[in-house]
Order: C-alpha cells, then structure tokens, then sequence
C-alpha cells in the first residue's frame, strides 16, 4: 500500500564491490521511509535477471529498481511489470527500450571525463591503453563517450596515442589483469597510462603493472571508491578514482521509489532517450578522488579513518 | 528391515519420490511465503522459467542414455538464439522461414557434434567442451559482441504469449482421453500376451489421477492468462520424446546403445548412426531453447545460455537418469528441471541470500542423486 | 560349384606385430558341423571374428569363399545377411533392456512409423524360449534379471532368431548346466537336419565329440589337422591341440589332511535386488589343512555368492560367521580377508580378475606391492626378481612381464590372476571357477598347482560347474542348490550322478536324506 | 603403409608429438609478433599464466588416471584463495601459519568431495556439479562479495616473486645432476637384470637434450628478473608427481583404481582410501592454486577461478590422459597446459578478437585429442 509500499531491488551481480553497498545503504534508506525491500541478485545472468523480476511481480511489489546486468534484454519484464501495474526504476544503468518510468544514476558521462582528465593531468603526453568496462553495460558505453571527449584534442594534437583498447567481460579482475599483462608485453611497456572504467579493473591493471615495477609511474584511473583502491590512491599506484557517495543515490533511488508508488511528483533534473522514449532522470554529481581529498570519504562517513589507514 | 522396506519402495517407485520431494518443497515455499508460492500467476512464472531447461534437458536425457554428455548446449542455446535474433532484426526474416533455418542450423551443429563423437570418435567431454568454447565465439563474432534487439512482437509470442483459455480446456479434456486409452490397450495388451496385470482399481486411481492433475493444471494456468507457450511446447516435447523413447526402434536403441554398445554393435545396429542422431536431436532441442530465451529477453544477446549445459544436466541427474547411460526417462529429467526451478524460484522469492541459494542447490543436487544412489542395487 | 558351403583359405591375421592366424585353412559343408579345438589362445575366436566380419575385410589376408564364391562383406551386417550368425564368446546382451528386445536388437519387428511391434516380438520370443526349454522365461522383463546361464540362452534364442545358414557357437556352454548343454545339442543337431553348418568351439571335448562331424584343430595360429570325427577320439584331440599327450589329466592326491583350520558357520547371504530373498541360506562347513574341497551345483545355486561373502567381496547384505585357525576373524573386506591368508581367484576375469591398463608384472604384483617397497617407494628390481620367478613358476607365456596383460590369451591371463593371489601366501586359497574357458593343457597345469600347494598346507576351496574336475582333484565335494547345502560327500567313489541328483532337488531324491545316503559323511561343527 | 609408420612413430612418441606441436605454435606466434613471443619477457609471463592452470592439472591429472572428474576445483580455488586473502587482510595471519591453514583446508574440502565420491558413492561428476555451486557459494558468503585487498607483499611474492638468477644456475645444475644420476642408475639398473639397455649414444643424447633444455630455461628467465616463483612451485609439483605416479605404491594404486576398480579391490587394496587421497591432493592443489592467484592479483575476489576446472581438464586430455581412466601422464598434463596458455598469450599479444580466440582454442583441443584418439591403437 502507499504508506508502506514494497520495493524489489533486482540488481546485477552482488560480486561486484559496489553493489553490495548499494543495497546495504538502500535498504536503509527505504527502512527510514517506512518502505520494505526485497533484494535479488541475477549473479551476472540475463535469464535469472528476468525470472528474478518475474518474481518480484507475483509478489506484488509496488516499485522495481533494477541494477540490469544486460540493459537491452529487459523489454519483456518491464512490459510484464507494467502490465501488473508496477512502477519501474532504472538505477546507475539505464535499461532500453524499456517503458521505465525513472532513472537515477551519477552522471557517466561526466564519471568518464573525470577519469580522463585525472589521467591526462597526471600523463600529458605518451601511449594511452583504455580499458573498458563490461560490453553488456550500457554504462561502460557512456564512460567511453566521456574519456572520449576529453583525450580526443590531445589525440587530434598528436600529444597522445591510443596504443589498444579492449572491453572487460563482467568488470572482471582476472581478465583485465592478462589484458594489460599482454599489452604490456607487446608494447615493451611502453604504455603510459591506462584509463580503467573502474576500480575493480584498475585493481588488475595495477597488478600487472606492479610485476613490471612500473605501479606508480603509469597513472591508472578507476571509480566507485572501492576501499582496496582508496587505499591505492593513498599509496599512488592509482591516481585517482570517482566518488559517487553511494548513500545519496541510494537514498535518493529510495525516495524516488517511494515518490512513485506514492504517485508523487520526484524532482526530476534531466532526461535520457533509451531508445523506447525520453526517460525522467535524477542526475547526481560525482566526485573526482585524489590523495589530496581522501579524507571527504571519512567526513562522509563512507569509510572509517580505521578502515582506510588499515593496511 | 524397516529400512530395506523403505529402500525398496524408493526404487519401484522412483518417480513417487520425485514427485514426494517436489510436493515437499511447494509445501514449505508457500508456508513461507504466505501461499504467495502457489499463486497461479507464480505457479504460471515457475513454469515459464523451467521451460528452457526444460527443453535442453530433454535432449540431455536422450545423450546421457546413449552414453554420452554434451557440454555445448548452453553456448549453442546462445549461438542459435544470436542467429534466431540477428535473422529477425537485422535481416527481417519471416518468423516460419526464421524458425525453420534456425532448426536446420541446430541439426546441422548438432550432427557435427554427433559426427566428431560417433565418426571421429573424439570423447563427447571433448567434443562439448571445445564447443562450447567455439560456439560461444562464434556467437560474439555474429553479434559482434553487441545485444541484437528489439526482435519482432511474434518471435517475442514464443516465449512470452499466452495459449486462449478455451484451447486450454480443450487441450485438458484432449489429453485426459489419451491417458484413458492409452491405459486401456495397455491393459488388454498385456492381458493378450499373459503378463501381470495390475489390478483394476490401481489402474483406475491412476487416470483419476492423471485427469486430476490435468484438471489441475488447466485450471489454474487459466486463471493467470492462459497456458504459456513454452510450456505447452515443453509438453509437446514430453508426449514426443516420451513416445520416441519407449515405443520406437531408435528409441530403444538409444537406451541400448548408452547400455552395451559393443554388443549393440554386434547385432548388426548402428551404433554410430544412433548417436548421431541423438546429437542430431539435441542439436535440434539447443535451437528451440535458443529461440525460447530470444523470444524471452526479445534480444540475442552474446551471454545468452551460459551455463545453461550445467542446469540441463543437473535436471537430468536430479531426475533419476544413470551416470553411466542406459536408463534415464523424459518425464524424470523434466521432473529434475522442475525441482531446480522450484528451488530458484522459491529462493528468491524468500529473498535468500545469492550464496545460500548456491549452497542450498549445490546442496540438493547431490542429496538426489545420493538418495539415487544408494537406493539401487549395488552392483 | 564347389560341394562346401564355407571355405576359408590362408588365412592370416596380425595384431601389431604379433601374427595369431598363420595360414588357416577351413571348410564346411551345408548341414555339417564342424568342431573348432585350440588352446588358449590358439586363434579359435579371431578365425571367427575374421569369418563374421568383425575384422573387415583388408585387415587380414587370405580368401573366403561362400557358396564358392568370393565372401563379399564390408561389415558384420553384410556377413549376416549372407546368413553367417555368431555366437560370441562373451556375452553380448544390453542388460537394462528385455530379453524380447535383445532377441531381435537389429532385427525389430516393427509397425509404420517404426514403432516396436511388442505384441509380435514377445510372441516369437516366448515360442524362442520354449524351443530352449525355458518356458518360465518372461520375455518382457529385462535381462539383468536372469543369470548368466539364462542370459546364454537368450543369446543362443537371439541366434536361432536370425535366418542362419552358417552358425558359429564360441564357447556356448561354459556357463551350462548338463541338461541345458543337452538340449543344446539336440537343437545344433535338429538344425544339422534342417541344412544348417553350425562351428562349434569348446574346450568341453565330450561335447565336440557328441555333435562334431569333423574337427579341426588349430596350435598357435596354424592349422594343424582336420579330421572326420568317426577317426577320432578325445585324447588325440588333446594331443593335436597341444602337442604332446597329457598323461594324467589329474594328479594324485597324495596329499596329507591336516587338522580343521577353517570354518565357515551359518552364512546366510540376501540378494542384492531383493533383500527378502535369500541366495545363500545358513551353509556352514569346515575345512582341514591340505584339503582340497570342491563345491558343485547347478549355476545360479549360489556357490559364487557363498565364497564372495567368505572372501568379503559380497556386494548385499550377509550374515555368519568365519573362523580361522580357532579364532573367529573378521573377513569384512578382501583386504581384511587377504591379511588373514584368505585369497580368492573370482569367477570373472575380464571384471574381476585383470587390470588392463597393467601390464603383467603389475598384474600380479598389486596384491603385494607393499612388501617390494620402502617408504611407499616402489623396489623396481625386487618386483621384476619376483614377477620373473612367477612366470617361470607358473609356466605363463609371455614374451616379457612389461607387455600389456590384455595381450595374453584367457588361460594365461588365469595364471597371471592365480600368481596375484599365490604370492600373498594364502593358508586358505578359494578359486572360483578357476579353469572355466581354459584349454586342457593349463588345465591339468592348474590342477597340479593346486596339488602342490595342497602338499604345502594350503586348504583350497574349489568352485566349479565341471563335475570331472570336481571329482577329478577334490578330497570332498560340497554340493549347493537353491542356496542351501545340499550334500557334503567325502571323494571315494563318488559318482557324477550322486552329486547331480544331490544339486537338483533333494525332495525328489529320497535316497539321499542324510540317513541313507551311504557315501555321505556328516560332519559336525 | 605410410600413414601406418607415422601412426605407430605418434603413438611411441606421443610426447614428441606434443612437444613438435608447441614448437609449431611458437614459431607461428613467434614469426607474427616478429620476435616478441620468444623474448624472455614474454617467456616468463608466459609460464607464470600457465602456473594456475598447471597447478590445478597436476591434481586433475590423478583424479582422472583414477577414473574420476572433479568440476569443482574453479570455485574451490576461489574459496580457497578467497579465505587466504581474509586471513591475510582482516586477520594479519602470518604467511606461513596462513599457507598451513588454507592447505589444510584445502586438504579438507577435497577429502570432503572424496568422501562423498568414494563411500556414498556419489558419481564424482555430480559431486563437482554441486560443490561448483556450492563452494562458490560459501566464497559469496565468506567474503560478502567484497573483494578483500590489499593483500600484504610476502604473500605477493608468491605469485609475482621471483628467484634471485644465482639460485637459479644452482637450481639448473642440479638438476641435470639428477638426469644424469637417474640414466646412470636405470642403465646399471637393467643391466643387472639382464634387461635390454638402449644404445649408449641414445642415452647421452638425451641427457644432452636435457641438459640443453635446461640450460636454455634457466639462462631465458636469468636474463629476465629470473625463475617466477610459481614458475618454481610448479616445477617442484612436477617432479614430485611424477615420482608418485611412477615409483610408489600409492601412485600403481592410482592407475589400478581407474583402470579396473573391481578387480582393484578385489586384489586387497582399499579403493575407497586411493579415491579418497587423490581427492584429497586435488584438494591441496586448489588451495595452491588459490594462493597463487591471490597473490597475482594481490586480491580475494569473489569471482576469482571461475571455469578454471574447464581449462584444467582440458591440459589433462590435450596432454594424453585418457577419458576413461587408467592411463596419463603429469607431465603430459602439463605440455598441455602450456599449450593452451601459448594459445592464449599469444593470441592476446596479436589483437586477435576473443571470439576468434574462443574458435581457436576451442578446434585446437579437439584436434589435439583427435589426434591422439586416432593415433592410439584400435584395439
Ligand atoms: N585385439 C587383440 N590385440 C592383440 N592380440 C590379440 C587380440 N585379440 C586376440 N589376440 C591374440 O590373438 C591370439 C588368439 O586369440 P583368440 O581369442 O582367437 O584365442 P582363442 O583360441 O579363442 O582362445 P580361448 O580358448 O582362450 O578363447 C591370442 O594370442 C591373443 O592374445
Ligand atoms: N543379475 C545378474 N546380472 C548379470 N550377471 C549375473 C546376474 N546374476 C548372476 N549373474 C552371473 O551369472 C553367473 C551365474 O549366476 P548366479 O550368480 O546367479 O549364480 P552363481 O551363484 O554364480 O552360481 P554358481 O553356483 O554357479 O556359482 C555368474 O557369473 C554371475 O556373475
Ligand atoms: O560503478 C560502476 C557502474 O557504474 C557500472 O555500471 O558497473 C560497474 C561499476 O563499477
Ligand atoms: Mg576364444
Ligand atoms: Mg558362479
């Protein structure tokens, strides 16, 4: 019912870091607005994604906030669950050609600028290798739109040389690590920086730049602020990650959602076409996170000083 | 004794048991979730859901009868739901010729799998594993690694429509007078050649039964929109198969062949030609699975299937089918499929933890084949 | 037109480098049968594979001709259709399906669509069955419910099935009781009348003798003699087929009795399938040093199951006890039972005797492979020292002990098993069936082994369906029916009928209640 | 007649036949990369990628000689290296206390998996189908599906350490001590015995051979940082498996085991024990192989050696380990670990797509098996 409404939470892959704490703080969040939330996770499967959604219809929820795995192949559930009369929020990833009523997520475009112009300032000039995210994420699309923008005048200049470039099958660690080994081998290290879609991949790209003891001279990027590459960023062997305090879109995500089925009015600030139609969307502000600002994640209370200094 | 008792019970009536476990965990899943697991719309998702499993495991169970396994399925499912999606949107296909070029594709992978484990006599593990390597490479060359949709509204009816009410009933009433008959020229045939007959009541209490469960389904079926189609295909699949493999010449070699090739062989059958086929089949099963989860997610997209060899084998397993070929049946692998799906679907309605869930059906899988196991015969 | 039906000339087969036909020569005429004898090992069965197609044309040399024309198959199936049938030396039946359906496997009556015509196929099986004498067998259970003598005859239905012109019986009854064993012949003779040759291969001479027209003989893959059986008689079979003349099939048993160091007490054994049903039902008896003991009955009677369970190799449940040297011991497992200087040879060979991906020497090392080792490390010389004393113990040929075991013919394989177990050093040996498919020659090298050990103080249990041999090396026989114990005679005098009316039904064999039975020597336990 | 020779000449040398295969692969990857597939760089990575693998097929390579399979060794390395990096991270364990932990119980999971395999009687198939599950299951569980870094150097160094070059020219004549040493011993050895001996100058060349190899090995990756240490481990685990497999008792039990298990048993030897500690030592292996890719990745993640079993597998019958037990070599085992990972590191350092990547290795292990289906005897 509108006063307790019931939320279900469909999200991607909880073995991805940030996930986990998504849920963690959206749970919270709900809790506070007097929502329940029923958390799924399709475990990177498009298939279990869609009987996961299928279920949370039988069990009439009232909104359904979905982390897609594969953000194209959700028509059907969607239809399924507007048919049922539930409304539907797309979170971080948009999924398209889908009637969803909401979306919320930083703003990638801006995340893959960041993550660009934190590299360039760190490495004017030299072979750059762009390590993409997942090819089923649409965001992994618009991060690469992002970069793009930014290193495209220094490519056109000549100051800067795309030596290779591929995408990251599920944000894998163990996968971008052989990657940027190999491409280290066949460059004779001459690579110069690494633009990584995220934390999780910089965290493989680190690693095989350390067994060349070059960790710390080839500036690597990332995002999420995942604690292992806090603690990268402290010790330079990142340069820099993009904070997107997970509470406010979370919490946000739980206010829109309750907004929803509420039939209130949320206060939109954007619109994104999916393909289908024009999307409402809540943008937010991400971060850029260098050694110089770390301590914005304590004030935040998004980690612990113990938890950050802890070695 | 008591237990000997209750072992040999297990053993005459192995699908009871299934039945049983399957009886149990509705029973507990609508306990905990307040009758909201036996809801006909969640009753209408669950077998939805089972049916691509469904549909693989019912080729599975005809390759592990004859001895062998096929590792591809899940990334050929992938490949044949890519071509099914690439014909539709990028080519504007027809859906008949679409249907029919993708099952031809299918027998035609499927034969070449047969070919190389029959002909070439490469171990099936073998052949399945570099399959399903190279299908799934195959598949991220033909989409280029992107997801290929939206796919036409028709192909999308396959895996998402509805079959009228009306059919349904008609359907019902259809297959209730099959199973009348079917039990009667059993009767008389067995009487005609002296073999025991069970007794009248036994064989009554059976297609009351029968009619019961039927009646059931129909019922509640319609009452959410109808018969899925998948799961009218799956039940098509059942009647098919079921027949094939009891009442054929091919399909009681399969069960030979899976059983005692060399002396298959020797009685002057070709072993090769029917493992040929039985991959031939398979191959056939992997194209409909494919077109299913198309129609499913309305996109081909390059992850599609993966995996989805370990949940056809497992059903396989589940329902009662030898390791070692030479006896399995279709009803069996459907019922393992249906346990399977009950268990995910129930999950994560109670919105158990990912990793319990993996525990918990990692856990379920060995106690049946154990429970199996230990109620044969030891030999 | 030549007056032979079948005739095989020069014909020559390698295996790798090894020839096993070198040159044969065979003929038979339409309605004749022609007896095939050989050691182990002597080319009988490859002769027939070669002849039925199993081994296609080109991978042998020579020239068959049928009907006096060139045989023209590429494959087994073009043989049959030539009306050329085999009966394999192995049994080859698809155990999960019905005995109807392994009857016509290939050869299915079916109706349009190629559904199985049922009706039709049980009808003509069970007419199958009666002509065999097994009007009990229902055609529609599974095969794996039947023995193995049953399952013989099925596979000898599934040949009368088929529109033979040509039969080839390998070794049909091995696993025969007599009175099956007549009726088979009486059926090879019934088809002798209706124009069929039949070749018929056993190390069971009197039967060759009983049915053969001709014999033909072959050694080491060449073609010794053929001969009109009228000429001939069962010792010069064996002195062709060997080469010399065996004096005494059977040794004398000049061996001492010692005290009872054995004792087996109420062993009661449940059938796997069917755990109210009993195979083995309270047997118990004892066992004396140096005694040799024979067990007959009929097959099925449960003479395999009572000494597995001795041995602890019983798959089901069993219940009993064992007592060994006047202690009760636990034979749990073969482990157990080994460490305790109880070995046993089994039935089956091929599933329970060799290893095949073992090569000889490892064969018979396996049970003892420990005492050649120092912290677990192999002693490879020590091994060999012993692999090599017992091939030259046990007469096996073999070219060398490194060679793979599959490669040595069944007789030899039975010795490589039997030296497996001799070096364990067994007080009690158990040998089931141990010269079952096994030529005369390493017959009667067995039987002296077995003296031999039995002069040593080794008591020896002997299972075994040839009465002869029960007779011929036992001190006492044991006779087992219907799992229970049947009679327990001591070996003076005792006839072949005594024992078989013993196994058959003791109802109906008033004459040998204990109380009458003058040769029957209760013991007490 | 031709083909008969080359057939016979494949089957005495099978491991020639593999090795001439590698050799054609790297000359192929080496004439495309001009030169930068064989320089001691990429050599090095070359080996410590294949290191996981080959770690995981010295223990698969047992499991499958003994007859069995075990598809649960991806997760298990996962859980394992998973729990090695929680001790290491959240818990400080020293290393040494942290590597007797997780072999422990890595020895204890495989025993677990042995247990149900050899005495419920479980098919091992089902067993690995299920702790595939499972364990991953349990990883999700243990780590809260973070992953858990930075793991502290000592522990790296494992992974991506490497021994200082003297060590390495030590560890290089030593060994060639040891060849030297054991041909001395089999010569006088079969002499003794009145067995034939091969030619002298046969056996000098091949210590030669050796001797070259050896050289060549340590001097490349002297030239480069030196010998990895993986590189190391895996080195040790195949002279430590080869001596089990051919030299004691326990090692014949394995090949008896798979080969005729019946009659194994019947022999006196306990069977169930062999199965038991086969699965234990692949459990051991896991937690090797765990710790190894922790500490390559100087991270626990949660998705860490997923399909790892297929590749492991794949080594095994690339390498001439038979399907069906029996029969297989551990270094076999290991040339075809090396195979696949050339194929993967060399494909990688051409850009080729990784849907051509899929195709290639998916065709080159059933090519490879096919060839030694095809060259191995009839029967
Ligand atoms: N597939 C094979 N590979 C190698 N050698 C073989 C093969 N089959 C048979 N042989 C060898 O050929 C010879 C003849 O064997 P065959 O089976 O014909 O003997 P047999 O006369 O039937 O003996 P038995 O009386 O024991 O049945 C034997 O030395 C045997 O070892
Ligand atoms: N269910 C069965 N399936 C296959 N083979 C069987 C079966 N039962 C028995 N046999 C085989 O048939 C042969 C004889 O049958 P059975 O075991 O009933 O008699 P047995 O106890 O061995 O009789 P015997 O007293 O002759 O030793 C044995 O070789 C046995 O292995
Ligand atoms: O934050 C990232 C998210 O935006 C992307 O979609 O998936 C990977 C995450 O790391
Ligand atoms: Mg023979
Ligand atoms: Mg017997």
């Amino acid at each position: 019912d509108a006063k307790n409404p019931k939320i279900g939470f469909s999200i991607d892959d909880l073995r991805v870091e940030r996930w986990a704490r998504d849920r963690d703080f959206f749970i919270a969040a709900a809790d506070k607005l007097g929502a329940k939330v029923y958390v799924q996770s399709a475990d990177a499967s498009e298939e279990r994604q869609i009987a996961q959604i299928e279920n949370l219809i039988s069990r009439g929820v009232d909104v359904i906030v979905i982390v897609p795995f594969n953000a194209t192949v959700l028509t059907n559930a969607v239809k399924e669950a507007k048919k049922a009369g539930i409304k539907v929020v797309s979170y971080d990833r948009l999924i398209l050609n889908a009637d969803v009523d909401a979306y919320i997520s930083f703003d990638n475009e801006k995340v893959g600028e960041m993550q660009a112009e934190g590299v360039l300032k760190a490495q004017p000039k030299g072979n750059y290798y762009l390590l993409g995210g997942s090819p089923t994420d649409n965001n992994a699309k618009m991060l690469r739109e992002g970069q793009m923008k930014v290193l495209k005048p220094s490519i056109d200049k000549g100051d800067i040389k795309i030596v290779g470039q591929q995408w990251v099958k599920d944000w894998s660690a163990t996968e971008a690590l052989s990657i940027v080994e190999n491409a280290l081998t066949a460059n004779n290290n001459k690579i110069d920086a690494i633009v990584a879609s995220n934390d999780g991949t910089a965290g493989g790209a680190i690693q095989a730049l350390a067994s060349q003891k070059m960790a710390g001279k080839v500036p690597v990027s990332g995002q999420d602020a995942d604690l292992a590459a806090v603690k990268r960023v402290i010790a330079g062997t990142q340069v820099m990650t993009v904070y997107k305090p997970l509470n406010l879109i979370a919490s946000e995500a739980a206010k829109l959602s309750v907004e929803l089925a509420r039939n209130e009015k949320p206060a939109y600030n954007s619109q994104y076409d999916n393909g289908l139609k024009k999307v409402n969307t809540i943008l937010l502000k991400p971060t850029t996170l260098t050694s110089a600002n770390v301590n914005l994640l304590v004030k935040d209370g998004f980690y612990t000083e113990a938890q950050i200094s802890s070695k | 004794m008591n237990t000997v008792n209750i072992k040999q019970l297990f053993r005459q009536y192995k699908i009871m048991v299934l039945l049983i476990a399957i009886a149990l965990i509705w029973a507990f899943f609508s306990w905990k979730t307040e009758g909201g697991f036996v809801t006909p719309r969640n009753l209408s998702n669950l077998l939805r859901q089972m049916s691509i499993t469904g549909i693989l495991a019912c080729g599975m169970v005809l390759v592990i009868i004859a001895g062998e396994i096929d590792l591809s399925v899940g990334s050929m499912l992938g490949l044949l739901g890519g071509v099914a999606a690439v014909l539709n949107v990028t080519h504007h296909l027809p859906l008949p010729l679409n249907l029919l070029l993708v099952l031809l594709m299918g027998l035609g992978l499927g034969l070449f799998n047969g070919y190389l484990t029959a002909y070439m006599r490469i171990p099936s593990f073998i052949v399945g594993l570099g399959g399903m390597l190279a299908f799934r490479g195959i598949l991220l060359g033909v989409t280029g690694g992107l997801t290929i949709a939206p796919v036409s509204s028709d192909l999308v009816y396959l895996g998402q429509g509805y079959l009228p009410p009306q059919f349904g009933i008609v359907l019902g009433i259809g297959l209730f007078i099959l199973a009348l008959g079917l039990s009667w020229r059993q009767r008389s045939n067995r009487l005609q050649h002296g073999l025991p007959v069970p007794p009248v009541w036994r064989d009554t209490v059976r297609v009351l039964l029968i009619g019961a469960v039927l009646l059931a389904f129909v019922r509640t079926l319609n009452t959410y929109d109808g018969i899925p189609v998948p799961v009218l295909l799956l039940l098509a699949l059942l009647g098919l198969f079921s027949y094939i493999t009891s009442q054929t010449v091919f399909g009681r070699r399969i069960y030979s062949v899976g059983s005692n090739m060399e002396a298959t062989r020797l009685s002057g059958v070709n072993v090769q030609a029917v493992k040929l086929w039985v991959f031939g089949i398979m191959g056939m099963m992997c194209a409909l699975a494919g077109l299913v989860n198309t129609a499913r997610l309305a996109a081909g997209s390059p992850s599609a299937g993966n995996m989805g060899e370990l949940d056809a084998i497992a059903a396989c397993f589940i329902g009662g089918t030898s390791m070692r070929g030479g006896s399995g049946t279709v009803y069996g692998a459907l019922i393992g499929a249906l346990v399977m799906a009950s268990l995910d679907n129930g999950m994560s309605m109670l919105d158990v933890d990912t990793y319990w869930q993996m525990i918990v059906k990692g856990s379920i899988l060995m106690l049946a084949v154990w429970v199996d196991v230990s109620t044969r015969s030891s030999r | 037109m030549s007056d032979y039906l079948l005739e095989m000339q020069g014909i020559i087969k390698d295996f790798g480098g090894v020839r096993a036909l070198d040159g044969i020569d065979i003929k038979v005429k339409a309605g004749e049968c022609l007896g095939l004898c050989g050691e182990n090992g002597a080319g009988k069965s490859t002769l027939m594979k070669v002849l039925s197609g199993i081994y296609p044309r080109g991978s042998w040399q020579g020239e068959i001709l049928w009907q006096g024309q060139p045989l023209q198959s590429q494959s087994m199936r073009d043989t049959e259709a030539a009306g050329i049938i085999i009966i394999h030396q192995e049994l080859m039946l698809v155990q999960e399906l019905s005995v109807a359906e392994n009857i016509f496997m290939g050869h299915e009556i079916t109706l349009p669509g190629g559904r199985m015509n049922y009706p039709a196929m049980y009808k003509r099986a069970s007419e199958l069955m009666c002509e065999l004498k097994m009007p009990d067998i229902n055609v529609a259970l599974p095969v794996m419910q039947y023995g193995g003598g049953h399952q013989q005859l099925v596979e000898i239905a599934k040949a009368l099935n088929k529109q033979a012109k040509l039969l080839i019986l390998d070794e049909p009854s091995s696993s025969l009781t007599a009175s099956e064993i007549a009726v088979l012949l009486d059926i090879i003779r019934d088809l002798k009348a209706k124009g069929v040759a039949c070749v018929y291969i056993s190390h069971k001479l009197d039967e060759v003798a009983a049915v053969c027209d001709t014999v033909a003989v072959i050694r080491d893959g060449k073609h010794i003699a053929t001969t009109p059986m009228q000429e001939m008689d069962v010792d010069q079979i064996i002195t062709q087929m060997v080469g010399r003349e065996i004096t005494a099939m059977y040794p004398d048993q000049e061996h001492d009795i010692g005290e009872v160091m054995f004792e087996a007490r109420n062993i009661t054994c449940y059938d796997v399938d069917n755990p109210r049903r009993k195979k083995v039902d309270d047997i118990s008896f004892t066992l004396r040093r140096g005694e040799i003991l024979g067990i007959a009955g009929l097959v099925g009677a449960g003479r395999t199951e009572l000494v597995s369970a001795l041995y602890g190799a019983y798959p089901g449940r069993c219940e009993g006890e064992v007592w060994l040297d006047g202690a009760k011991v636990d034979t749990g497992t073969p482990l157990k039972s080994i460490r305790l200087g109880l070995c046993m040879v089994p039935e089956d060979r091929k599933h329970h005797g060799i290893v095949p991906d073992l090569n000889v020497g490892q064969n018979i090392t396996l049970t003892v492979l420990q005492d050649y080792s120092h912290h677990s490390r192999i002693n490879a010389e020590a091994e060999l020292k012993t692999i090599q004393g017992e091939i030259t113990r046990l007469q096996l040929k073999t070219a060398s002990p490194f060679l793979p075991i599959t490669s040595l013919s069944g007789g030899n394989q039975q010795k490589a098993v039997l030296a497996k177990m001799l070096l364990a050093r067994p007080k009690v040996l158990i040998l089931d069936e141990p010269t079952r498919g096994v030529d005369v020659g390493a017959k009667a090298e067995i039987y002296r082994l077995m003296a031999e050990l039995a002069r040593q103080g080794v008591a020896i249990i002997m299972v075994s369906s040839e009465l002869a041999e029960v007779l011929g090396v036992s001190d006492r026989v044991l006779v087992i029916g219907e799992g229970k114990l049947r009679g327990n005679f001591t070996n003076k005098n005792l006839s072949q009928e005594t024992v078989l009316a013993a196994a058959i039904d003791q109802s109906q064999h008033p004459a040998l209640q204990p109380t009458t039975a003058d040769r029957y020597h209760q013991e007490s336990l």
